[in-house]
């Protein structure tokens, strides 16, 4: 391998892409566990088909749009990359073979169309989505993916490189991003059938749990990872995400009781989450009692959020609006308080004394991000919708989304397996000829 | 004293609850269930193997009410009950002989 | 450390290792969830067995015959490192503490036979089905693994090292082992009752999205990993088994959506699978592009195969011929028309100007190890059931074999516990002693 | 970075730590799926709690308690570390940023407390356990970490640095600790309503399988980790983990079979967490073939210990103390006899001509540790009974403790959600408004 | 009318629907039970704590038929649902007062 | 005959079991029910969203016995499944035509 190559800042990246792949199983569990039985099942299938989507448009033409030579103004990569051609096996981004690094960022393009999912859930046509995933990835999220993430001395995307927008590891790319454009499907596709009247409770909190472990889990791949390197930078990033998590658990967690009267375990895993999402943009800027101090605002302001919708009538349903958009902006202003100046990045934030000046810039990025995002998700989601249509029909969300559009059932618990008959596709001719060779059934 | 059994969909069982609650009634047990009728089923679809599910889910609701009240009620049961789609499934009454509560041992009316 | 040590492939293959570890559990996770309620916990017992039998011969002297100095002709290792003495510390294999290699190897050592089971599902005896894992493994996997991963400079295994045959990952010594014994196994064991008749629906959908989803995850140890190295080669791998995944989900659900009108998120795991097993031998030697053909081409054709046993009458209850085998023959196969030739290994394919001479190659390492695990399985299987019978009797089967074979019911989820009574080992004089120092039950 | 630094060993224990991470999630669900439906989440609860707690405490202090130089006599750290401050991103603890090597530490910290909670399962006040964790990892597993793991060439903690007792990644500071501290909590909130009389068998073992699958992965950085380098030392913990883990399984199942009759696959996820408990001390100084005795007999013990506590009467519901302590004691011990004297450390045991000499001082790690655990966590425990009270209401207990604790159901299967209705928050007011801008519902 | 109801072995109803719909019943409610009887259990095993687990999984049918069909229909599902093995079941008949179809109203044997 | 159905409070299903087989009555069926009634029920919260949980886990047991056991019976399964706190259920007994065992054909009491 060239100079300048790290084989244990390779390893770190190479297992901190795997870590952030599993993420999007983990959110597919966590959102699947939340909606109802009935429609389960759809709810895993809009995150692992942006698995399957993204990975291939991303070796097409998306790490092209969002980490070639930048085509102009820092807004979107040029083609020089298309199918990964020219990317010899040895090049380096760093310290780290271009492969790994584009392996890693893969999975960041992944996770957030997947995220906006909980947004409309119950409800969403399957292929609609599906284009939507498609559309959404390389018209927005590798754009902005560019903006934030590519840095080229100056000349790179023009958020990040150009004009010093702190984003550790997604604040804005991902979870604005996302948040915005689930707000736009949600307005796009409307509220549920039975919205604020029918009971709506989780199908399997395990479930939940054991997503909001998985992501949690894949996190220190997703926020540490972001270093490109094994180093303190690293260290202070994966402190930084656990104790922010930690602390964001603890205020979701109090909130609800003096709200609510309870400690719930939906709670703690959406704290979780919440810290989780506020500490990506900060965990490279802020001290270990700065991320608690993140952690605590996100937790306590994300848990208030989530009641917004039933005021607003916007159904929302998983909260991506609640914990991603609110989550994200909190984390990615906050930056602009409490940099310290001296982790990752040299800027400190108004609490250390660096003025008003990085608040500034994170107040730019916030927006910029969340108006593009919520104006092109608006757009794709209306062109779909007025043309292919993108909401089932009504008595489907009754009977249940999971049937009609993945004709399956998420459960058969039952001694039952009740009322099924084999129809197909065992041709009757076969079927009978074969049927005298099997033992008698004496059951 | 009669027992009311009906058979609906699932989703209606609010509006059934509330209905009988209007009218005075305090006390049901449901149970889960499947019915298989008129109303078509789905096919699902698992590696290549089709199969059809002929049926659908149902609740079950048994409801003891005093004779009087009994022709009444079953009115109020199939109001409620209704979306007028095929599969809204049926109301059904069957004489009791006693009916006791658990609790005190008291018999008849004063058991509901 | 001696020269030539890196910490940096060293931290790479300790974690690959972890993640081949966590594949086996996902597998059982994969399996468990397709079969019905009554033989959850056997399904996922046949894959944990697998660790623990395994995992012990490896020690005593699986890694010895598998990795020991070649015995002649490239068939088997020899004695040298029973119960893995005389391996020092600090000795390497390449750039890694031979403890290393030999960790990441024996994870290989265990899921490929617990790949099998899924053949046999419901009805295998599981002290059989042990017995199977520990003398399968001793006489199949131990060559085999020899066979196609030993390298030893022309003096190593006699496919691989002697015969070049390409085989990054396993294609041929762990998916085409496993399929061909799992064909085999079906046969000797039969099909189940009521196969083609009962409805045999998946008992948790959940379950087995998770199961893929670990999968996936850990298949990147198992792939990029193989690489034993931190570095380009293994990013590429990295890469290819990403985008071969999406591309198989990708072609499976387009199969299914025109053959059998729905996109099932059983058919997306399924082909994430399929594209996982068929990437794993060519993830090494193709590029992006042609790992997008490889998936898709698996995707379509191992949809395609698993429809076949209903007409074929044969009960690969869970589709190991039809995802492994296939699977593993596709991917083996396609090493011959889309190596490059200057990925991982130098050897170009038909496509990429190699001529017909990989392609040779490819179809001798298929051929090998699909005969010789076919043939070795079935006389294994047949000894079994001879001798101490290998099939659960007919009622065990109808009323569940968890029942029977673990004495345990896989779910509990009614307020009831119903008819359960306590019967020991509190011993009666002791029960009644302490009864009465219990509290009164006053619910 | 400084010199001295290794990246690859930084990226190895940067992964471990997330590694022992998700065995925290792991062990809720192994602990989740042994309970009844009724009290799964506040099982789950207790474990993800000390995610929140101990991870800030571990900021704000107990990283320099336990990890700060010496206070005096090896007992406790000082407080040089208050809120992490003063710790430069660049420090190195041995080759990795202290960063690394404080992260890695918490998981540590965070896992010891929600072992305890199996003892106390279906009973226990959320905020007394919440309480309880708090305390209990200021004045127990703060200062116990500092005597096991505390190294400054001999002016660290009195256990392992100053009197040589072997405990390679946590026997006697995890296990053993929260054993007799689990023993302890069983004895102060007494049994269960029904314990010895109603059946409480496990709601789901497919949950207790996914968390004996997480445990064994991330068991790998919990104990290769420990070695804090990607070495050989790392090589032979990582296969010694491996291999006492399958022979446990294999214990414990053959101990079943004869004793109960039947090979359960509880048995075999317990053989394996009992095998992973007793091989933690010894994996850095044994062989793998002593590794395979140490899990054998740790296998066959637990399995036999766990039937006493019926016996006696002790309602230790998960079996903390019969896996946990017994594990961890004979793990600890056997390092006694059978340590090698030349893998990760020198002393030799009994069996390799080290004489009595270690023995005794396990003797005396064991003992400490013990006594220590019990006493205070009986002082704890019992304060925070006779004050705010540990143990719920015995109607609560019947009815399911998740519902009082946490008001929340953990699963709703049925296609009914049956008489949920809505009542907050959304305002009387704002409902009615928008109910008449709903569509008509026409189901 | 009567009501008949079947408690059965779960995997008979496949049959007992199929000889239903030969005799001319379409339309049926299922709800699965548990049964006590002469049919044993088995013991489960749980880190060394047995149990006799004595209830065995049935499904419980309902059929409501007109007076003249019930004894003939009785015969039907009996014959359907049999194994001749030990836990076969019960099959019990109960006189009904009146039945309704929740979708129309439709009363007595037009409710079916 | 009669069928004597009992909803009872789930944790009393042992007790009820082991007064029938004192009684001597060798066979019942259980299904899975929710009440409704004086019972309370309780609270839950979901991200905010409360929701009131009316309906309580209880269990239906039904119970086939001759006309002359069927009183003594009742009093035994009230006095079996009594807690004495509300919630504790109901039993209630309805006349049964005729009663056949699957597996033989036996018809009434012989078929219990
Ligand atoms: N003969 C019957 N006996 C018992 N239940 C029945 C009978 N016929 C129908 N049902 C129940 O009523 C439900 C609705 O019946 P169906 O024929 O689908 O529609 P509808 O009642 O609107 O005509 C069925 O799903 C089943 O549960
Ligand atoms: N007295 C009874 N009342 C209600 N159900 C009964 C009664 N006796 C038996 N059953 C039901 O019938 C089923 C079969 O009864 P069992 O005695 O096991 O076999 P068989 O009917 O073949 O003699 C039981 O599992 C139970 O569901
Ligand atoms: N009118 C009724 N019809 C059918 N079941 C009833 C009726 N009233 C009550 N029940 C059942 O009896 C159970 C107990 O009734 P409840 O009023 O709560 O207490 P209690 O019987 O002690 O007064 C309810 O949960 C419900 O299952």
């Amino acid at each position: 391998m060239p100079d300048g190559f790290s084989a244990g800042d390779t390893a770190f990246v190479f297992i901190s892409a795997a870590l952030v792949m599993v993420m999007t199983p983990g959110l597919a569990f966590f959102y699947g566990g939340m909606v109802r039985v009935k429609s389960t099942l759809n709810m895993l299938a809009m995150s692992f088909i942006s698995l399957a989507i993204v990975s291939v448009l991303w070796v097409l033409y998306g790490y092209s749009l969002a980490f070639g030579p930048d085509a102009g103004a820092g807004l979107i990569g040029n083609l020089d990359f298309l199918g990964m051609r020219g990317i010899d096996l040895n090049a380096l981004t760093g310290s780290i073979p271009v492969t790994a690094f584009a392996a890693f960022q893969l999975m960041f393009a992944i996770i957030t169309p997947a995220l906006i999912s909980g947004a409309i859930a119950d409800r969403a046509r399957f292929a609609s989505w599906s284009l939507f995933v498609a559309l959404w990835a390389s018209v927005v999220y590798f754009p902005v993916a560019h903006w934030v993430f590519f840095f080229d001395g100056g000349q790179g995307g023009w958020l990040g490189d150009r004009n010093g927008v702190i984003d550790f590891a997604g604040g804005t790319a991902v979870h604005i991003n996302a948040g915005a454009a689930g707000l736009a499907l949600a307005l796009v596709l409307g509220r549920r059938v039975g919205f604020r009247k029918d009971p709506m409770r989780p199908h399997s909190l395990p479930l939940v749990m054991l997503g909001s472990g998985l992501l949690w889990f894949g996190w220190f791949g997703f926020n540490a990872g972001s270093a490109l390197a094994a180093n303190g930078v690293a260290g202070m990033a994966f402190v930084n995400t656990q104790v922010a998590t930690a602390a964001a658990m603890l205020g979701w967690l109090a909130y609800e009781r003096l709200r609510h009267g309870a400690f719930t375990t939906l709670g703690a895993a959406s704290g979780a989450v919440a810290g989780l999402v506020a500490i990506t943009p900060a965990c490279g800027s802020v001290s270990p009692l700065g991320a608690i101090a993140v952690g605590l605002i996100a937790g306590v302001a994300c848990a208030a959020a989530i009641g917004l919708k039933y005021r607003l009538g916007l159904d929302d349903s998983l909260d991506v609006v609640g914990v991603h958009l609110v989550g994200g902006v909190i984390g990615s202003l906050l930056v602009g308080l409490f940099a310290t100046g001296h982790v990752g990045q040299s800027a400190a934030g108004l609490f250390y004394g660096g003025g008003f000046g990085q608040l500034g810039r994170q107040v730019l990025g916030v927006a910029a991000v969340l108006a593009y995002s919520f104006v092109l998700s608006w757009l794709l989601g209306t062109a779909i919708q007025k043309t292919i249509g993108f909401r089932v029909a009504e008595d489907v969300e009754v009977s249940g989304i999971d049937q009609a559009e993945h004709a399956e059932s998420a459960y058969d618990f039952s001694a039952l397996g009740a009322g099924l008959a084999r129809t197909a596709p065992a041709p009757a001719a076969v079927a009978a000829a074969t049927a005298e060779k099997t033992e008698v059934d004496a059951r | 004293m009669k027992l009311i059994t009906a058979v609906i969909k699932p989703h209606r069982l609010d509006e059934v609850k509330d209905a009988l609650q209007a009218f005075g009634v305090h006390g049901l047990t449901v149970t889960e269930a499947s019915g298989y009728g008129r109303q078509r089923g789905h096919t699902e679809v698992y590696r290549g193997a089709e199969y059809t599910v002929d049926l659908v889910p149902k609740l079950r609701v048994e409801i003891l009410v005093e004779d009087e009240d009994a022709e009444q009620l079953i009115e109020v049961v199939v109001k409620a009950a209704r979306t007028g789609k095929i599969g809204d499934g049926k109301v059904w009454s069957v004489p009791v002989e006693t009916a006791v509560r658990v609790r005190t041992g008291e018999r008849g009316p004063d058991a509901l």
